[in-house]
């Protein structure tokens, strides 16, 4: 009983938990970093240099009035926040933060795939947000939203099946482990897939310069337009925790999780005194940086612009990666 | 190849044209610009530009003032740069009353009209990149934007609206010491320009986003009236300040940057080489400045003889023209006129937007560098 | 025991959200409905220890198919009900018919495979007995598809292709 | 000389109540305005200029019935077109124009250094189009369009082009003298810049273009009332009639609202 029900739900709550309340942190740390790239100063008021912002926003997001449109269709108008966060969460439970059972809440033998899969289910919060806000942006938005997404979603798998080639497994863990075993980071060995992976998650979660269906400058917010209060706030959160998954997959598939850097060079080991999961979301964090780096420098595509990235030059290079790593995995 | 499909089975679908409306109330139509976009999918039919949201009169109002109140008045209108439209205007009355204004007078209002070009680009810079998705220029550009405000307020005491110009010269000399910041500026403008175009000029996307996209061939712009930078974005080498020069723009060496394409991309580059040239026509004037007196000889009140003149300078956004009729007996014009840059350019952004996407109409809006308060007066 | 305790609620959600899906007034909440039925579908599945066949379950049907089909009905725009027929009894009448005749075939096939399986012994084990040395779901899944059934997969793959290429003829009139 | 309008106010008052039912929202405006004036002629108050365009033209050159507050000097009668001065040579597109196109030119006038033609209005498109073909002239850009109101005069307004070329840097002014209910060939064809330019001047002044492709209101609302930039019209709007007369303004608004009531059921 214990094993199987009271350990997985206490770390299922504390998982939960350190998501959400770093995805708040993230905010804030996005609006300081784009501040700083700006020669600005961000948000400065509430605390010592504006650390408590991170707290008050989702406070002031949660009293705010939450407007329904009067023509919109109300019960998918709720329903989509939802669809938007819960699969945005729902990845955590397959993404491990060390080598034992403890960091981690599930092992599943196509965790890979599952990240994949359930991300994909997030599209429906998008495209059912807009439409049901009976609006023309927002149902702008959405359409762009379902084409960017699943053209990108593609681009993103088939990447993935190169490193599942590489690495000979599905699972999360012993993907790390293969890694370990090499000793060396599948970023060096994948370079192509890491570039690939990145972009096509800088796209899947609808950030700069993909940010489209958002784009506040052409469809005033986007999908989001008609949202507000507490509806809108579970969007933001699904961005941002989105963001977050991206960015743990790419560590774990392409720079080793929670190994140290370099885990063959053994001079290196005094490095291990830093627990497995601080190296895991120092890595996290320093992804998050470079796409709030993006975010301050880049200017944003066009929609046809980015379709035709996608078609044109993301899935043929992931398909011709693919075959490259077989032959090579067959040669070899 | 083409495949035929027959007609009926495709209007089956709902394939209707979506009919958008683009503001008064939007992020990135500069001000309360309407447009009534006809789409098909993303891509632009149509589009109908609704404007007159800030129309105040200011031709009626000025009318019903006199010659020396308008200045104030003129401020209003184009509010980025209000000392250009300043110096049309006094231009204009002094070109009607023959006046001749010291050269000293000529000097200041040359380096005030071409820091005041500076700030206006400055803002279009920031918006359009702003409105393309990258949005730290909007806060560099504002930076430098910032100090020529302050620069201004030190010279007249305000930010935006300065009433800096009379009829016959200037109403204030400039402070000690001004020269010197301005000069400071320069440099600072310069190097910081280069950051801009770090950030945009060969950035890939920006190129994508901007180039051959609204394409419009140099005889097209001439026959739709654009002006300024739209104008000799298309390779029409037209600039005020050089074929009919006014202030002492005749003294000084610049060069009109002239674009080979018309697209986006080529107004953009035609803009930053601007900057360039305003600061060099500024470094020359400020090495030139002569003594003398600021006011040339003006009757204590205005009174021009009857008759009508058309005086046009360039402003930041193109010809800005002031149609002036004095009836010679009241001491109002009889019929004040301004041509104003921002509206014939904006004319002009129906036949560009036609077949881009909704994106690049943002873009667009930006390109031609709008300002509501001059479309609408 | 756990299985069948999860087995029946879930199959009694999802015959009732499958009726939910052709009931629903608005098309987009039918194809709503029809996502949630997938998705617990994907979690009969797991009760099977299908792992894979439950995550490509949502990844295809869930995640993409059905994505589109929601594009598709959010374009179309379908605020009025589909015309009907003039007389409506016609269609309800060849409606149980028609299910009255699938629900027989279904019935056949269950006892038949009953019959078959109870005179032959298990498929499963002809299946285990062709894949000697994988283990696992996933590499079982793959090892039967490209050696049994290699010449179906490709057929059907060559099928799906010309199904793309005559999709993208028939939607694009200029190519 | 094709004008047949009168300064007076039985011409006033028939050509308002001919159009009892008009079409265009613009002409709509006007002619309601004119026809609440001219109904209300006889009244014994006369606001300055506030009222309509034929009042105040008529007020103007009549003499005034009642002392204002502040009698206003006398309206100019026109522009002083100045002749150019003897030893100005006329510039060869003139002389140019004055031989292809004999009497289509008015006058030709110079002032602060401005050239100025004024020309007959039936011929105004054809000089127009001269001017851009012309191989001396080449005026290929339009740089404005605008109007000036001499309410005193028969034919009240002066329209002006004002022409550029780019090809040889150098501007005229075309203008050409129009009544209030003339209507002027637009040149539109000639010129596409010159579109909203003469919306406007159709917006503030009421001169009719015709065969303009888009002929609106483009800086005022569509269902506005009157022209602004005549010189009889307030100069605060239509809400200076309350202060001078509120029985005007109360009768303006009823229109407007009714006016409003159409407008929104042909909509529905």
């Amino acid at each position: 009983m214990l094993e199987t029900v009271v350990i997985p739900l206490l770390k299922i709550a504390v998982l939960l938990n350190a998501v959400l309340v770093s995805v708040t942190f993230l905010v804030l740390m996005e609006r300081k970093v784009i501040a700083w790239a700006q020669s600005r100063l961000g948000p400065m008021r509430v605390g010592p240099y504006g650390i408590l912002q991170a707290i008050v926003d989702p406070i002031k997001l949660i009293l705010k009035e939450d407007i329904t449109p009067v023509k919109s269709d109300r019960y998918l108008f709720t329903l989509a926040p939802i669809m938007s966060l819960v699969p945005a969460l729902v990845v955590f439970a397959v993404v491990p933060f060390g080598p034992d059972p403890l960091y981690y809440v599930s092992d599943i033998n196509v965790g890979l795939l599952f990240i994949v899969s359930v991300t994909s289910i997030g599209v429906y919060g998008i495209i059912l947000g807009g439409w049901a806000s009976n609006s023309k942006y927002p149902l702008l938005a959405s359409l762009r939203a379902s084409a960017q997404l699943i053209s990108y979603e593609i681009a993103v798998t088939m990447t993935l099946v190169s490193v599942i080639l590489t690495a000979g497994t599905l699972s999360l863990v012993e993907i790390v482990e293969t890694q370990e075993a090499r000793g060396v980071w599948f970023g060096f060995i994948q370079p192509v897939a890491l570039v690939l992976v990145f972009i096509g998650g800088l796209a899947e979660t609808n950030r700069a310069p993909f940010d489209l269906p958002e784009a506040e400058t052409e469809l005033t917010g986007g999908f989001h337009t008609e949202y507000s209060g507490m509806r809108f706030a579970l969007f933001f959160l699904a961005e941002y925790a989105n963001m977050i998954v991206i960015s743990a997959v790419v560590v774990l598939l392409f720079f080793g999780g929670w190994l140290r850097p370099f885990p063959s060079v053994s001079w290196l080991a005094f490095l291990d005194f830093v627990p497995s999961w601080i190296w895991f979301i120092g890595k996290i964090f320093a992804f998050l940086y470079v796409f709030i780096w993006i975010r301050a420098t880049l200017p944003r595509y066009r929609y046809d612009q980015l379709m035709g990235l996608g078609w044109k030059v993301l899935i043929p290079v992931a398909i011709g990666n693919v075959v490259l790593t077989a032959i090579m995995k067959v040669l070899f | 190849m083409t495949v035929s499909v027959p007609r009926a089975s495709v209007s089956a679908f709902d394939t209707n044209e979506l009919v958008i409306n683009m503001g008064p109330q939007h992020p990135s139509t500069h001000g309360v610009l309407r447009i009534i976009l006809r789409l098909d999918g993303e891509r632009v039919i149509d589009a109908d530009c609704v404007i007159g949201y800030v129309h105040r009169g200011i031709e009626k109002l000025c009318e019903n003032r006199d010659w020396t109140h308008i200045i104030l008045l003129t401020d209003r209108m184009d509010y980025v740069a209000a000392a250009t439209n300043n110096l049309g205007y006094v231009e204009a009355v002094e070109k009607l009353m023959q006046i001749e204004v010291p050269r000293r007078a000529r000097y200041l209002r040359t380096i005030l009209a071409e820091l005041q070009r500076i700030a206006s680009h400055c803002l279009w810079l920031g918006t359009h990149a702003m409105d393309i998705g990258a949005m730290t220029v909007l806060l560099y550009t504002f930076r430098e934007r910032e100090f020529v405000l302050d620069l201004f307020e030190e010279y007249c005491g305000a930010r935006l609206t300065y009433n800096a110009m009379r009829v016959g010269g200037l109403p204030l000399d400039i402070p000690p010491g001004w020269d010197a910041k301005v000069r400071t500026f320069c440099d600072l403008m310069e190097s910081k320009l280069g950051d801009y175009e770090q950030l945009l000029t060969n950035n890939r996307i920006w190129l994508q986003r901007t180039r051959d996209v609204g394409v419009i061939s140099g005889d097209e712009a001439i026959g739709l009236g654009l002006c300024g930078p739209p104008l000799r974005g298309s390779g029409v080498s037209r600039d005020l300040r050089k074929d009919e020069p006014n202030a002492a723009y005749d003294e000084f060496e610049f060069d009109i940057p002239l674009g080979t394409r018309g697209d986006t991309y080529d107004r953009y580059l035609i803009r930053m080489e601007e900057f360039r040239q305003s600061i060099r026509i500024v470094r020359q004037a400020l090495d030139g400045i002569p003594e003398g007196p600021i006011m040339g000889k003006v009757p204590r009140l205005l009174k021009p003889p009857a008759g009508e003149t058309y005086h046009a300078i360039e402003s930041p956004k193109g010809e800005l023209g002031y149609f002036l009729v004095s009836d010679g007996k009241s001491t109002n014009p009889y019929r004040f006129r301004v041509r104003p840059p921002s509206f014939c350019n904006l004319q002009g952004l129906k036949r560009l937007v036609k077949g881009h996407l909704v994106a690049d109409v943002v873009a667009l809006i930006g390109t031609i560098d709008i300002v509501l308060g001059e479309v609408d007066r | 025991m756990g299985e069948a305790l999860l087995f029946w609620p879930l199959s009694v959600l999802i015959l009732g959200l499958g009726v939910m899906v052709v009931s629903a007034q608005s098309a987009v909440h039918s194809v709503v409905f029809l996502v949630i039925n997938f998705l617990l579908v994907a979690v009969l599945y797991v009760t099977l220890n299908a792992e894979f066949i439950a995550v490509i379950q949502v990844l295809v049907y869930a995640g993409g198919i059905v994505v589109l089909y929601l594009f598709v009905v959010m374009l179309v725009n379908l605020k009025k009900e589909p015309e009907r027929f003039a007389d409506p009894r016609r269609l309800a009448r060849s409606g149980l018919v028609l299910s009255g005749l699938v629900l027989a075939l279904i019935v056949v096939a269950a006892v038949s495979s009953v019959l078959r399986n109870s005179g032959e012994g298990a498929v499963s084990g002809e299946l285990g007995s062709s894949t000697p040395f994988v283990s696992g779901n996933t590499e079982q899944l793959g090892w039967v598809l490209y050696t049994s059934y290699l010449v179906p997969f490709e057929l059907v793959s060559m099928l799906l292709l010309v199904a793309m290429v005559g999709a993208i003829v028939l939607a694009k009139r200029h190519l | 000389m094709t004008e047949d309008k009168k300064p007076d106010s039985p011409a006033a008052s028939s050509s308002g109540s001919s159009h009892v039912s008009p079409e265009g929202a613009g002409e709509k405006a006007g002619d309601t305005e004119k026809a609440s004036s001219s109904a209300n002629v006889s009244s014994k108050n006369d606001p300055p200029v506030a009222k309509s365009m034929d009042d105040g033209s008529k007020s103007a050159v009549v003499a005034r019935p009642k002392p204002k507050p502040k009698p206003p000097p006398e309206p100019p009668k026109g522009p002083e077109d100045q002749l150019p001065p003897d030893d100005k040579v006329l510039p060869p597109m003139v002389s140019a124009l004055q031989s292809t196109l004999p009497g289509a030119l008015v006058q030709v006038s110079y002032w602060v250094g401005d050239w100025t033609i004024i020309v007959e209005p039936e011929r105004l498109l054809e000089v127009l189009a001269f001017l851009k073909s012309d191989e001396l002239a080449q005026f290929d850009y339009c740089s404005d369009v605008t109007a000036t109101d001499w309410p005193p005069r028969e034919k009240r307004f002066d329209l002006i082009y004002c022409l550029y070329s780019t090809r040889l840097r150098h501007r005229l002014r075309v203008k050409t003298r129009i009544g209030e209910t003339d209507s002027i060939e637009s040149a539109t064809g000639i010129w596409p810049a010159v579109n909203w330019l003469e919306r406007e001047v159709f917006d503030q002044y009421g001169i009719n273009f015709s065969n303009h492709p888009d002929l609106r209101r483009i800086l005022m609302p569509d269902e506005w009332q009157g022209y602004p930039q005549r010189k009889d019209y307030p100069l605060e709007g239509p809400g200076e009639l309350l202060m001078e007369n509120p029985q005007d303004w109360l009768r303006l608004r009823n229109l407007s609202d009714e006016i409003e009531i159409d407008s929104d059921s042909e909509i529905e």
